[in-house]
């Protein structure tokens, strides 16, 4: 008898044993192993914010396979098609795996050729270059270095790249791509709670009675939720689902109440439901008494553009965020304008469907769940009109219980996770804190063990201000990670190409694959991808998802914190900081490395702690598990800072756990927050609780329709709006460089209504130029298929490399989140 | 060859007694003990007759309340079969 | 020596005749069978649009690859010898390249001899295949996750294919979307069989009379009578009320 | 040497080597013209002519159609849009002007096949082999029809070496060269001329179009003729030869009518003494010279 055989018997009886005593085995999986070669692990889907939870199959030092964790709460085994082929992702052909840097004989010139380089090399020049735009004395401080980050981050990716900028370098110019996702979300979030993300998560898909998606394709975007919101409506008699869109795509066909909308004017639509819910006295009168405050804000507020634009210059309050208490009945006065005629004169959608909209959110016996994603958060309005959706929930008090939720969904694997929650954004600190706070910073500041006056108080630039600074030469030492934002930020060719190419400035790219970014930049770093390193996730439901390094990155290739932990290395704090400062620290002659990564903390915990079987090729680099030690930094703010409700468990908890939705407090999740027995910072009696705000009391901001930065004229006669289709993934550097996902959309289309094609002779499959104001862009009309377009718009998805829709957008932005408003600008179409 | 599956119930303050007592006998492994003290164990002997020996054993420590055989695995080794009775 | 310059043997003349009839007459014989087999094309080699049924369309068309030429996609290509197909005719296979249905359907133009239907003015009246979903067992969606891309690439969608959602009972949560072809929109373009997924694919396109079955004329089915009708075939009978215990509060 | 195995030596000698391979030369490039004009839109993009031999269009207007391959169709119950019906006439026209089976040796691509199997044939002395009558090949086209007919396909074209071999050159070869190949080897091997000369039914169908056909080879200088054998042994069909060079003696004209006649104009090419010219078919002028008896007959006599 073989071994093998023998082991597998005497597994099959400690597997039976421990069932009947209800227990687990840990590496019982190990006869698994033994019978295909194949080790399987925990881990999470690299894509959307959903979160799949799936299992990682690995042999002979690659991952051969992938499977959906049937155990998953999200996704019980499931998996889009994106997920199905995770095991690929990794595996392009041109995986970058040494750094890249352009030269000419053998010298960095901005037009030489990528040549490969050594680290030591890499960081050599990075060092000259950033060294060269700071000045340690500059009370500002440093202003002329930068980075762009991402919610594709794991979590102590952000948080190291954060740190090392704020509290290491003194810049705040520090921002993720969930600036081009999230932002608006965030700004209202912070306006109408005082607290970051969605209140409630994916089990409200099981609880409600209704949906509305308003701007969110779920159908393509979520597929996985999507699949648990159809079955929902299926199952559940009477359940409806509303659908709200600029143009007919996927969702609508489980739409009960199908409302294609004239762009921007979901603004006057959410006004007109609150005033129907006033009108008809529906509103939950104990519950606004007890807990919201009405407030009307600032109007007039611009387009986020550049300040000499015509549009700023007549803008009253550019970028005002600023807004005033009233009471409900000015507030009611306020949205009685927006009458169900003007409603549905503004939107073009017939009045019976607003009224049945308005219907289902007044009824105080429907639980309605709300989800959104860019079509209100990619919006100039996006902070209003995340805002005005809270609005009605409050109005309703459907809101913080099972099925009644107003969603925020997020298209980033860590967008919550990373971007938001670790602060990386310009004007962001962990946890919740900003840096304009002073108290914030002082926190900040005590748990990093840095002296006061560190942080820079004023806020960093933002996504889009990192482009027009490059291209003014005003920002000159730039870094990105983990994201594409060439191809991904808007007006690339009057902002964001001749920022990168301006010879004043030295641009840094880590990525897996030459992107277009990549390319554009002077330095290419080789970086390691998801399951090359231990990372961490956190899903748009607050749920944290760990994940142990399966595999070794190919080549040179290291994860994007190694290489932020290593260049701290070549700073000492004599580079960085004003010598009043450093008097005060006791940090003199320190590295940036020793005051921010080796500071007792963050080394904290030796090599032994590693879970036996699993490479960990930073904490072996380094010498101690640092992504535990910047994990359990990062707490700290949780339970010290001084904004509450942000908590998490262990760092060990995640990795025997398939993910946790925090608060996590007393060993148990919190589904729901701000509501007494699910959420645990709500006391006895207290019943709701929005604990953001001193008071307590959830904001209801009034705001009023103001139109689109660019609308349709005569010379550019069509609206445009860009997104994603579900095949491809963001910029595709990952789904196009798997040819099953290529060859099941290989080239981007424009999706254009029939009757707007065959006015201009246009027809299907035909090559055309699709032009703006700001460029063109080469592609084939597409009049059928999934996405539906009505007379005057046309649809153009952005994960084509060859066709970089960008080219066309505006960057006019929310002016209070500085979220580009990608899904309206004005373009025309002509044959090419 | 005998292979078999037992859960073994302890006096809680005792587990660990029994936990270390099994952990010298041959061919006996504990793969769990939960909080409760339930211990989750394979007993792998040549011959039914070393197995029966060896539950008896167990059953026999000091500290075990029960030893349950959830599972068990009995085969004829070829060299075995030959042996006259 | 030529035939001319003796007078004609006339049994030679008879012989050479029978000969030459014969000759020809087996060369017929064995081209009569080439050309059956002919016919029988392979289940993945597809007619451009507006092809009539096999037997017609070997009679129709002269191989002349004009349709090939002005195919602006390079899905046509014609049959070469040594392939399963008859020689020299028009064919593609979905899995390779599919009809992108072009709106002006170049090909159908540029038939000169009218093998492929000049009265076929919408392409979506064209009939090239069927899709069918061959095998559930390996087919994403079967299994509950999100594939959908043929339905997603199909220029018909939500007509030629249909996602019908069904109850995932493993998950309890979950719906399944089960791709559902309709004969009566399908073009069988095969953008289906291109997008699947999956190393073989799960839905292919075959010619039409491989894909779709066909009832007896002995049966209808009857409540779609009674929906085309709009009325029951017999109208005007009755139904008597039930006896049924009094309600007694 | 020997006239059988080197045809117009004599007239390389005399009018020298390019006077001597004139209209080979021009046929060659006539026939590889044609392929060059459909293979410059595959290639070159240059959309001159697209399509094949079957039925093509010039510059997107003007059809062209083989009538033979549409009469199959029709054959096989198949009535032509009028495209291919106008093209098949033009194409009809054209041959009944030039020569019917000047198809055959100014565009058919097997043409070249089936010259150099009878070329290698002389040079390596190769004789005999199986005798075919020539009129087989009316037989092969009555039975092209048929085929038709019974079966509902235009079944010659599953075979038909001629078009096999365009389309293959035009579209992309397949196993065509394998046919190339067997044509060429049973012209070498098996019958002289033999697939040309005695079975092609293409060949026999455009010798009928071109019965009467108005471009036509004329041996109106016989009477210089000195009998050294070099047109006959140079013809794909020798026969079509006799009434003409030999017409002083019978009295016939000096035109070559028979349809199966070429129009080849390798008789003129390999002539030392130029007895041979294109001309019309009603041109009969002819230069007997002082002999009353042509030498052939009076050697073969």
């Amino acid at each position: 008898m073989s071994v093998t055989r023998r082991d597998f018997i005497k597994t099959n009886a400690a597997l039976a044993a421990a069932t009947a005593a209800g227990v687990t085995l840990p590496g019982i999986d190990k006869a698994a192993e033994a019978d295909d070669g194949i080790r399987w692990d925990k881990g999470v889907c690299r894509f959307c914010g959903t979160g799949c939870g799936v299992m990682v199959g690995v042999k002979d030092g690659r991952v051969v396979a992938t499977q959906g964790d049937p155990d998953a709460p999200v996704n019980k085994g499931l998996n889009c098609i994106k997920g199905y082929f995770l095991s690929k992702i990794m595996y392009g052909k041109d995986r970058v795996t040494t750094p890249l840097l352009r030269m000419t004989d053998g010298k960095f010139d901005k037009n030489g050729e990528f040549t490969p380089i050594t680290w030591d090399q890499a960081f050599d020049i990075m060092a000259e270059k950033w060294k060269a735009a700071i000045d340690p004395e500059d009370p500002k401080g440093a202003t002329r270095v930068g980075m762009f980050g991402s919610g594709q981050w794991t979590i102590w990716e952000g948080y190291a790249a954060a740190k090392f900028m704020k509290a290491g370098l003194r810049s705040n110019n520090i921002d993720p791509n969930a600036r081009h996702c999230m932002a608006s979300a965030v700004g209202a979030f912070m306006r109408a709670f005082g607290i970051d993300e969605p209140m409630g998560c994916y089990d409200d898909l099981e609880h409600a009675d209704a949906f509305v998606l308003w701007g969110a394709n779920m159908a393509e975007m979520h597929p996985i939720l999507w699949s648990r919101l159809t079955d929902t409506r299926l199952t559940k008699p009477g359940c409806e689902v509303h659908v709200l869109s600029t143009f007919e795509n996927r969702n609508f066909e489980l739409a009960d109440n199908p409302i294609v909308f004239e762009p921007q004017s979901d603004l006057a639509i959410l006004n007109f439901i609150a005033n129907y819910i006033i009108q008809t006295k529906a509103y939950d009168e104990d519950f606004i008494t007890k807990h919201v405050n009405f407030n009307k804000a600032t109007t007039d507020i611009g387009y986020g553009l550049r300040p000499d634009h015509p549009l700023e210059k007549k803008a009253k309050n550019p970028g005002k965020g600023k807004f005033h208490k009233i009471g409900f009945d000015e507030y009611a006065k306020l949205v009685s304008e927006y009458t169900l005629e003007k409603a549905s004169k503004m939107s073009g959608v017939e009045p019976e469907k607003l009224l049945r909209l308005a219907k289902v959110y007044a009824d105080p016996n429907k639980k309605v769940a709300s989800y959104w994603t860019m079509g209100f958060n990619q919006h100039v309005r996006g902070v209003w009109v995340n805002g005005l959706l809270y609005n009605v929930h409050l109005l309703m008090g459907k809101i913080a219980e099972p099925g009644n939720s107003p969603f925020s969904l997020t298209g980033q694997p860590s967008a919550c996770g990373t971007a938001r929650e670790v602060g990386t954004f310009a004007h962001r600190l962990p946890a919740d804190l900003v840096v304009k706070v002073k108290a914030h910073r002082a926190a900040a500041e005590k748990i990093w063990n840095i002296p006061p006056g560190v942080i820079p108080p004023k806020p960093g630039y933002h996504a889009v201000l990192q482009h027009r600074m490059l291209k003014d030469g005003k920002l000159n030492a730039y870094w990105v990670q983990c994201t594409n934002n060439m191809q991904a930020a808007p007006n690339m060719n009057e902002e964001g190409y001749p920022g990168y190419r301006n010879p004043a400035n030295f641009i840094v790219v880590s990525d897996p694959y030459p992107t277009g970014t990549a390319v554009s930049a002077d330095l290419i770093l080789p970086t390691a991808m998801w399951m090359e390193k231990e990372g961490a996730y956190g899903n748009a439901e607050r749920r944290t998802q760990f994940w142990r390094q399966q595999v070794d990155p190919p080549g040179e290739a290291k994860s994007d914190f190694w290489q932020v932990i290593e260049f701290s290395k070549r700073f000492k704090v004599e580079d960085v900081w004003p010598a009043d400062v450093i008097a005060k620290s006791g940090h003199a002659g320190k590295t940036l490395y020793e005051v921010l990564f080796a500071n007792g903390q963050v080394d904290k915990y030796p090599l032994t702690e590693l879970q036996e079987g699993f490479n960990n090729t930073e904490s072996k680099d380094l010498g101690f598990y640092v992504q535990k030690g910047l994990y359990e930094e990062y707490r700290r703010f949780q339970y010290e800072g001084p904004k509450k409700g942000h908590e998490m468990a262990e760092f060990e908890v995640y990795h025997q756990t398939r993910g946790l939705r925090w608060p996590v407090m007393g060993g148990k999740e919190t589904l729901w927050r701000y509501r007494e027995g699910y959420d645990p910072h709500v006391k006895a009696g207290q019943g709701v609780r929005f604990y953001g705000k001193k008071d307590g009391r959830a904001n209801i901001i009034f705001a009023p329709y103001e139109p689109p930065a660019e609308s349709p004229d005569a010379e550019y006669d069509l609206w445009l709006s860009t997104g994603r289709i579900l095949e491809h993934w963001h910029s595709g550097s990952m789904t196009m460089r798997v040819p099953e996902l290529y060859r099941a959309f290989p080239h981007a289309v424009l999706y254009m209504n029939p009757l707007d094609a065959k006015e201009r002779g246009l027809r299907r499959g035909q090559a055309v130029k699709v032009q703006t104001r700001r460029g063109e862009v080469e592609t084939r009309i597409e009049t059928r298929g999934r996405n539906k377009l009505p007379r005057g718009m046309v649809f153009f998805p952005w994960f084509d490399v060859n066709q970089l829709v960008n080219k066309l957008t505006l960057d006019a932005t929310d002016p209070l989140s500085k979220e580009t408003d990608f899904k309206k600008c004005a373009c025309r179409v002509v044959a090419a | 060859m005998s292979i078999s599956g037992l859960v073994i119930h302890t006096l809680p303050d005792k587990t660990h007694a029994v936990r270390d007592a099994i952990a010298v006998m041959a061919g006996v492994e504990v793969h769990a003990t939960t909080e409760d003290g339930r211990l989750v164990v394979t007993v792998d002997q040549p011959d039914a007759k070393k197995a029966t020996d060896a539950l008896v054993a167990l059953n026999g420590l000091d500290g075990v309340l029960n030893a349950a055989l959830v599972y068990n695995f009995f085969e004829q080794d070829a060299g075995e079969k030959e042996d006259p009775q | 020596m030529s035939d001319r310059s003796q007078p004609m043997d006339r049994r030679r003349f008879l012989a050479d005749t029978a000969r030459a009839a014969c000759g020809v007459g087996v060369f017929g014989l064995a081209l009569g069978l080439m050309a059956g087999q002919a016919r029988s094309r392979p289940a993945q080699a597809l007619r451009p649009p507006g092809a009539g049924p096999e037997d017609d369309f070997l009679g129709a068309c002269v191989r002349c690859g004009l349709c090939v030429r002005d195919c602006p996609y390079d899905t046509l290509k014609l049959a070469a010898l040594g392939d399963d197909v008859a020689v020299g005719t028009p064919y593609f296979v979905a899995r390779e390249v599919p009809c992108e249905m072009c709106e002006d359907i170049p090909c159908v133009v540029a038939c000169p001899t009218g093998a492929l239907d000049p009265d076929l003015e919408d392409i979506d009246d064209s009939r090239m295949g069927l899709a069918v979903l061959v095998d559930e067992e390996t087919c994403l969606n079967f299994q509950g996750l999100r594939c959908d891309v043929c339905y997603r690439v199909c220029p018909l969608i939500d007509k030629a294919i249909t996602l019908e959602s069904e109850h995932n009972v493993r998950t309890g949560v979950h719906a399944m979307f089960i791709p559902t072809v309709h004969s009566d929109a399908c073009t069988g373009c095969g953008k289906c069989e291109r997008g699947c997924v999956l190393e073989e694919a799960a839905i292919r396109v075959f010619p039409r009379h491989l894909a779709k079955g066909r009832q007896g004329d002995h049966y209808r089915l009857g409540w779609q009578e009674k929906a085309k009708r709009g009325e029951s075939l017999v109208p005007g009978l009755v139904d008597l009320p039930d006896r049924l215990p009094e309600f007694k509060p | 040497m020997s006239a059988e195995t080197r045809p117009g030596a004599a007239a390389c000698t005399t009018k020298g080597w390019f006077a001597a391979h004139k209209w080979l030369i021009l046929r060659r490039l006539s026939q590889f013209s044609v392929i060059g004009l459909f293979l410059l839109g595959p290639l070159a993009g240059i959309w001159f002519i697209k399509g094949n031999l079957a039925s093509s269009l010039i510059l997107d207007t003007v059809p062209l159609s083989d009538p033979f391959v549409l009469l199959q169709t029709m054959f096989a119950g198949h009535l032509p849009e009028t495209t291919a019906l106008t093209g098949a006439a033009i194409v009809l026209v054209a041959y009944a002007l030039v020569g019917g089976r000047a198809y055959c040796s100014w565009v058919c691509p097997v043409n070249v096949v089936t010259d150099v199997a009878a070329w290698a044939r002389r040079r390596l002395d190769l004789r005999g082999g199986v005798r075919i009558n020539r009129r087989t090949r009316y037989w092969v086209l009555a039975m092209v029809p048929v085929a038709a007919v019974a079966t509902g396909v235009i079944a010659w074209e599953l075979v038909n070496p001629v078009t096999l071999t365009f389309r293959a050159i035009v579209f992309g070869a397949g196993a065509a060269w394998m046919v190339v190949l067997a044509v060429f080897l049973y012209d070498l091997f098996v019958a002289e001329r033999g697939w040309c000369g005695h079975l092609c039914p293409m060949g026999a169908f455009y010798s009928i179009v071109g019965t009467v056909s108005l471009v036509r080879v004329s041996a109106r200088d016989r009477g210089a003729c000195d009998s050294c054998m070099d047109c006959y042994a140079i013809c794909p069909e020798p026969q079509v030869l006799s009434p003409a060079v030999r017409g002083g003696e019978t009295g016939a004209g000096p035109v070559v009518l028979s349809p199966n006649c070429t129009n080849c104009g390798r008789c003129i090419d390999v002539c030392a003494p130029d007895v041979f010219a294109f001309t019309t078919r009603f041109n009969t002028e002819v230069d007997d010279g002082d002999k009353a008896q042509p030498e052939v007959m009076r050697k073969a006599a």
